[in-house]
């Protein structure tokens, strides 16, 4: 968020063609939702959800580039700790009663 | 189990009494030596890695003990031996009912023979308790929509408090009661006294009442699965997971039929959430568990006039 | 307070935005940078709850969880993702607008941004509509025995599941809604400040970090939209 | 070389501009922005709130002198516990100590003239004021009888009680505390004052920031769950309803992945107090800085792997428990290897008893047996016999009253010069230090005992047996309560009778003692330059005043 990693950060043009990259996702995965693949449809929706969502992180929080490797480190522990949450419940929930 | 429980308890006594006084004697014998007098500076001293590594690595090998001695207790706690008598338990506020197998029913208080395994199946109706029975070191939160399980064996005759160890309202230091751990005689005596049919003939009726078996056959594969012998057995599902037909799957096929199908089966079967109640829920799964064991459950079958032509064993379970 | 002012007037001559207690711009900036992403990883454990609910009970319940959630629609579902995502374009030209110093541009980039906020928010509302003329608010009213599949024979799902997709569908996307009204607020003031020209190419914090908050909104809603629109459609 | 030292036993004339005397209308304490103030209005709203909550504390304890429930009736006992266990933990124990002392010290300690956000800091104690009166609300209006964890479906099915007006008091509260610990850690990694790299920050300095990562991460969630809990009872949404499906245990699951961590954020500020208190009345370095350091860093981040270990009999699966309490044994080293390092800190020292260094010692002791209980408590076969009975009461009194107020009195009585200006009176103190310590076992051991014997937790009657631990209990407590009452009234005293003390009375390493008592409104006139280690009592000792010169 600095400066220099300000003016070092894309140009309009970019950053338009990242918002056509996200919509063109979107209507990937609404697409991919009528397509039978089995276990699959979940995985990929998260999927593409997840690169759209590290699009946005990265290109319009402009966490890539930042000058600063702290606003990464503040992501990515909140992410983190957010599996932990959901890794530890699901230890729990998937364990449970029906083996 | 009691034994056990304070087996370990005393290990923990004897480790953390002697931690304890490692740290108060070293604090008192440090503070006094080293205590403040004119002409006597402190010593500087950085610290050392070895002694910091010594003293995480130690501790966490004697704490690595207490685990995995409790986790082997509480792993025997939680697995009922396969000969428990079975015993329904139904919380609610603020009381505790007790359904045994043979029909006998009581309120907050709990007859057992004495040297029987006895294995709790136990609901809730409204909010989370817990039963707890200190004198044998066993708790277990009772939880509405679901069964918990818990089982003990009773050495020494007499009575036993029982308390409600989970906060569940106005009355909830007053939810408590007794287990009454009697002389076998004894027991067979008090379990005469009652009227009453076993529980899962009762089962068996609402089985029929409720229209169960028209689809759940026993004789062939009807609309739904087969429940012969399914007790305890795994379950191969639509979806391609396998299941453990335990209590809580005939409880939750029963109120949530749609959940877990069946592989090969439709999801025809309707729900009965709200039609029947937390007893005769017990009472129909304490008859779909009869039926996995096939000679006693089918003479009993066969003694059962029959009332609709083909209504033996069968629960739904899809 | 003459301390106060005495420091105050020193560094007026400065930046009237640099607050006393920091040094230099920069470091003030880097702080409202760090606290405002901080702030965004609360507000990530904030949702990440309500995911940790979802994705238990789909599990549990995915049968009643699919068969609800196709009683949501894709169109608006997807029509409103889009929306968003715009949004979040016109909310990175904003930011660039005010490093450039285009005060007019910046503004109507802000009020772009508030207009495709409401879009959503009235889409949402229109979705909210149509959930409480079909019963399926949850509640005393609530009804689920009319489900068909597509051979038209009815699912039998116990409603009671469907109830429960549709609390937690209320639940996130209703707290959702309450942070994009939030952020619809938070630009409108942005762009009355802008407007009056408060930000400068050296000054124009506000803007970069309320852009965060709506890229977090984004991001939620980017998640939202697969999990709760479109789980097992193919079927 | 540090230009802004002002050598130590120099004592400020009373007349020179401080916080304190920097205005003196309402409004310029209502609307300070200054984190000195802000500790003061904290200060005195957590002591009222920590004599409401002992107050409920006192009524709990004299309801059990008797084995009937005869003092009160039976909801009326409910809502008095709850009403204790939701003062003390969410209006008292969580802010305690970071709003109180680490407002005030942490931008004294790095060299910086206020918090990163003054505003937002002043909006940390509104918010808090917020739940505070919503809580009072509450309690006039006819109180909550859930417990403060608020299990569902009591709360949210079963209850009639206040529980929506509760949980929004819990919620605002969490804001306040989540803006706190936010405002710490922009504090602390962006306003040091130059040469104070991380391995020089004070030992207090790296507890707090510990802290408010939890505060960060783990408060969100409880928010979003009492918020869940009242969308339920308000709305119908039935997230936690075992009739529609949902599971209560989710809720356990979600309370406690804050409520865990929670306790640390009790107790980690008040091992950095006494870090604070070994080093100085020892005149030594803390033995193995890093390792006590990273110790805080390590519980926090530890802290949130271990939070099913409260529901090994909720019915969580086997595996599941088993996991949880493997893990939770990893908490257990960090902790342990505080209590060695500070222990390990004496040895060679010159070792002072003044009051502070009494509650060290206090604390030392009374953490030790809570932290060595919480292991019983983390071993699964011991747990499902003692949890939820006053075992478990017993514990967490050990180690948030044992440990968190231990460390908060100490660092009271240590910094208090600091924040009044004045000394406070030794032998009051020291005899109140001696009644917490004694009026403190008195209450709880019988608890550990009581516990294991059987006597379930939130009871209101209970079988005539248990009666005489109960009565040693609250025998203890009524000693503890004196305990309690004394340091009050004495550093009220103080202010106005006590000796005026000098910037530095202890001789103490730390840059918050080169500053004026009280400090001046920007704390230092201008920034310091650190160019030493901390707890540098060799060199302090040797010149004969803080800093490095």
């Amino acid at each position: 968020m600095s400066e220099h990693e300000e003016h070092a950060s894309h140009s309009i043009g970019f950053s338009l063609l990242i918002g056509a990259g996200l919509l063109v996702l979107t209507a990937t995965t609404v697409a991919a939702a009528f397509v039978n693949l089995g276990p699959f449809n979940p995985v990929i929706a998260l999927l593409i959800a997840t690169i759209k969502a590290t699009l946005v992180i990265l290109f319009f929080m402009h966490v890539k580039g930042a000058s600063e490797k702290l606003t990464g480190a503040v992501v990515v522990s909140g992410f983190f700790f957010f599996a932990i949450l959901i890794a530890l419940s699901m230890a729990d929930y998937l364990t449970r009663s029906w083996r | 189990m009691a034994g056990q429980v304070d087996a370990l308890y005393i290990y923990l006594l004897l480790v953390s009494g002697v931690m304890t006084m490692l740290i108060f004697v070293a604090v008192t014998v440090l503070a006094i030596k080293y205590r403040r007098m004119p002409g006597r500076d402190a010593h500087q001293i950085e610290g050392s890695t070895i002694l910091e590594i010594t003293w995480s690595i130690i501790p966490f090998f004697v704490m690595l003990t207490f685990f995995i001695w409790g986790a082997v207790i509480y792993f025997k706690e939680r697995t009922p031996p396969a000969d428990s008598t079975e015993v329904y338990v139904v919380a609610k506020q603020w009381m505790w009912k007790i359904e045994h197998m043979e029909g006998q029913r009581e309120i907050n208080e709990l007859h057992v023979p004495v040297g029987q395994n006895v294995k709790l199946i136990m609901t809730s109706q409204d909010v989370i308790h817990s039963f707890f029975v200190p004198a044998f070191r066993i708790k277990q939160d009772v939880l509405p929509g679901r069964y918990t399980t818990l089982w003990f064996k009773a050495t020494v005759p007499g009575r036993y408090h029982l308390f409600c160890a989970e906060y569940c309202g106005t009355m909830h230091s007053g939810m408590g009661g007794d287990i009454v751990v009697m002389e076998p005689q004894d027991y067979a005596q008090w379990m005469a006294g009652g009227p009453a049919a076993p529980l899962q003939d009762t089962g068996k009726q609402l089985f029929a009442t409720l229209g169960c078996s028209t689809c759940h056959r026993s004789d062939v594969q009807g609309r739904g699965p087969n429940l012969q012998g399914i007790y305890n057995k795994p379950v191969l599902l639509e979806d391609g997971r396998t299941v453990i037909a335990d209590e809580n799957y005939v409880r939750e096929s029963i109120l949530n039929p749609t959940a877990k199908i069946v592989s090969g089966f439709k999801p025809v079967m309707p729900t009965f959430q709200g039609i029947v109640s937390d007893e005769q829920l017990n009472a129909l799964v304490a008859y779909v568990k009869s039926l996995a064991q096939p000679p006693a459950g089918t003479a009993a079958l066969q003694s059962q006039p029959a009332a609709a032509p083909p209504q033996p064993q069968n629960t739904q379970v899809q | 307070m003459s301390d106060n002012q005495a420091i105050a007037v020193e560094h007026e001559a400065h930046n009237p935005a640099l607050l006393h207690h920091f040094s230099s711009e920069q470091q003030q900036k880097n702080a409202a940078s760090l606290g405002m992403w901080l702030f965004l990883v609360t507000e990530i454990m904030f949702f990440g709850g309500m995911f940790c609910a979802y994705l238990i009970y789909r599990v549990q319940h995915f049968n009643a969880f699919a068969a609800a959630s196709q009683q949501l629609s894709i169109k608006l579902g997807a029509f409103n993702t889009a929306v968003l995502i715009v949004s979040s374009v016109t909310v990175v030209l904003a930011v660039k607008a005010a490093e450039a110093g285009k005060r007019k541009l910046l503004v109507s980039y802000l009020v772009v941004t508030v207009l495709l906020g409401m879009t959503f928010l009235v889409v949402k509302g229109f979705e909210y509509r149509e959930k409480f003329e079909k019963h399926h608010v949850p509640g005393p009213t609530f009804n689920f025995t009319d489900t068909f599949d597509d051979n038209g024979k009815q699912i039998p799902v116990n409603p009671k599941e469907a109830e429960l997709f549709f609390s937690i569908y209320f639940a996130m996307t209703g707290m959702h809604a309450l942070h994009m009204i939030i952020g619809c607020g938070l630009f409108s003031v942005l762009a009355v400040f802008a407007w009056k020209g408060h930000y400068t190419p050296g000054y124009y914090t506000p803007i970069e970090n309320a852009g965060l908050y709506w890229h977090l909104v984004d991001i939620i809603w980017i998640y939202l939209f697969p999990l709760l629109y479109l789980i097992s459609r193919h079927s | 070389m540090a230009s802004t030292v002002i050598p130590a036993n120099q004592a400020p004339a009373s007349t020179t501009t401080n916080y304190l005397n920097n205005g003196h209308s309402l409004k310029s304490w209502l609307l300070t922005t200054d984190h000195k103030r802000i500790a003061v209005l904290y200060l005195i709203s957590v002591t009222v709130f920590f004599f409401l909550g002992g107050f409920f504390a006192m009524l709990i304890r004299l309801e059990l002198l008797t084995p009937e429930g005869d003092l009160m009736q039976a909801d009326t006992y409910n809502k008095v516990f709850t009403m204790h266990g939701m003062i003390m933990v969410f209006f008292f124990l969580i802010p305690v100590v970071p709003a109180v002392l680490g407002n005030f010290l942490i931008p004294l300690m790095i060299g910086a003239k206020d918090l990163a956000f003054p505003r937002i800091n002043l909006l940390s104690w509104y918010l808090y004021v917020i739940g505070v009166l919503l809580i009072s609300h509450v309690m006039l209006t006819g109180g909550v009888d859930t417990g403060w964890t608020f299990y569902s479906p009591f709360s949210t099915e079963y209850t009639n009680t206040k529980i929506v007006e509760a949980g929004l008091a819990a919620f605002i509260a969490g804001f306040s505390s989540i803006f706190t610990g936010l405002n710490f850690i922009v504090t602390i990694h962006r306003m040091r004052a130059p040469g104070l790299t991380w391995n020089r920050l004070p030992l207090f300095v790296w507890a707090n920031y510990a802290t408010s990562i939890i505060m960060i991460l783990g408060t969100p969630v409880v928010a979003i769950t009492i918020v869940l809990v009242a969308v339920e009872r308000l709305f119908h949404l039935g997230i936690f309803d075992p009739r529609l499906g949902g599971d209560p245990l989710l809720f356990q699951h979600l309370f406690w992945f804050y409520s865990h961590p929670a306790v640390y954020i009790m107790i980690l500020p008040s091992m950095g107090v006494i870090s604070e208190l070994i080093t100085c009345f020892s005149r030594k370095r803390v033995f193995g800085y890093n390792f006590v350091a990273l110790s805080s860093i390590a519980i926090a981040v530890i802290g949130f792997l271990v939070w099913a270990h409260h529901m090994f009999v909720a019915g969580i699966s086997l595996y599941a428990a088993m996991i949880f309490s493997f893990l939770t044994f990893f908490v257990g080293v960090p902790s342990a290897v505080k209590v060695f390092n500070w222990t390990a800190t004496l040895y060679r020292g010159s070792i002072s008893y003044a009051t502070p260094m009494l509650y060290a010692f206090g604390f030392i002791g009374l953490f030790t047996i809570g932290g060595l209980t919480g292991l019983f408590l983390a071993t699964l076969g011991i747990d499902v016999h003692v949890t939820d009975t006053y075992f478990v009461v017993a514990h967490f009194h050990y180690v948030m009253v044992g440990g968190v107020l231990m460390g908060y009195l100490g660092g009271m009585h240590f910094w208090w010069p600091k924040i009044s200006g004045r000394m406070y009176p030794e032998g009051w103190a020291k005899l109140s230090a001696l009644l917490v310590f004694v009026g403190f076992n008195l209450t709880f051991f019988p608890q550990f005992i009581l516990g294991y014997v059987g006597m379930p937790r939130r009871y209101w009657q209970y079988p005539p047996e248990f009666q005489v631990l109960n009565v040693l209990s609250t025998a203890g407590a009524s000693v503890l309560a004196v305990g309690y009452l004394l340091p009050m009234i004495y550093l009220l005293w103080s202010l106005k009778y006590g000796p005026i003390a000098d910037a530095n009375p202890w001789r103490a390493a730390g840059l918050e003692w080169q500053a004026a008592s009280p400090p001046t409104t920007f704390n230092f006139d201008e920034t310091p330059v650190v160019t030493w280690e901390a707890y540098n009592y060799d060199e302090i000792d040797a010149n004969g005043h803080g800093g490095s010169h």
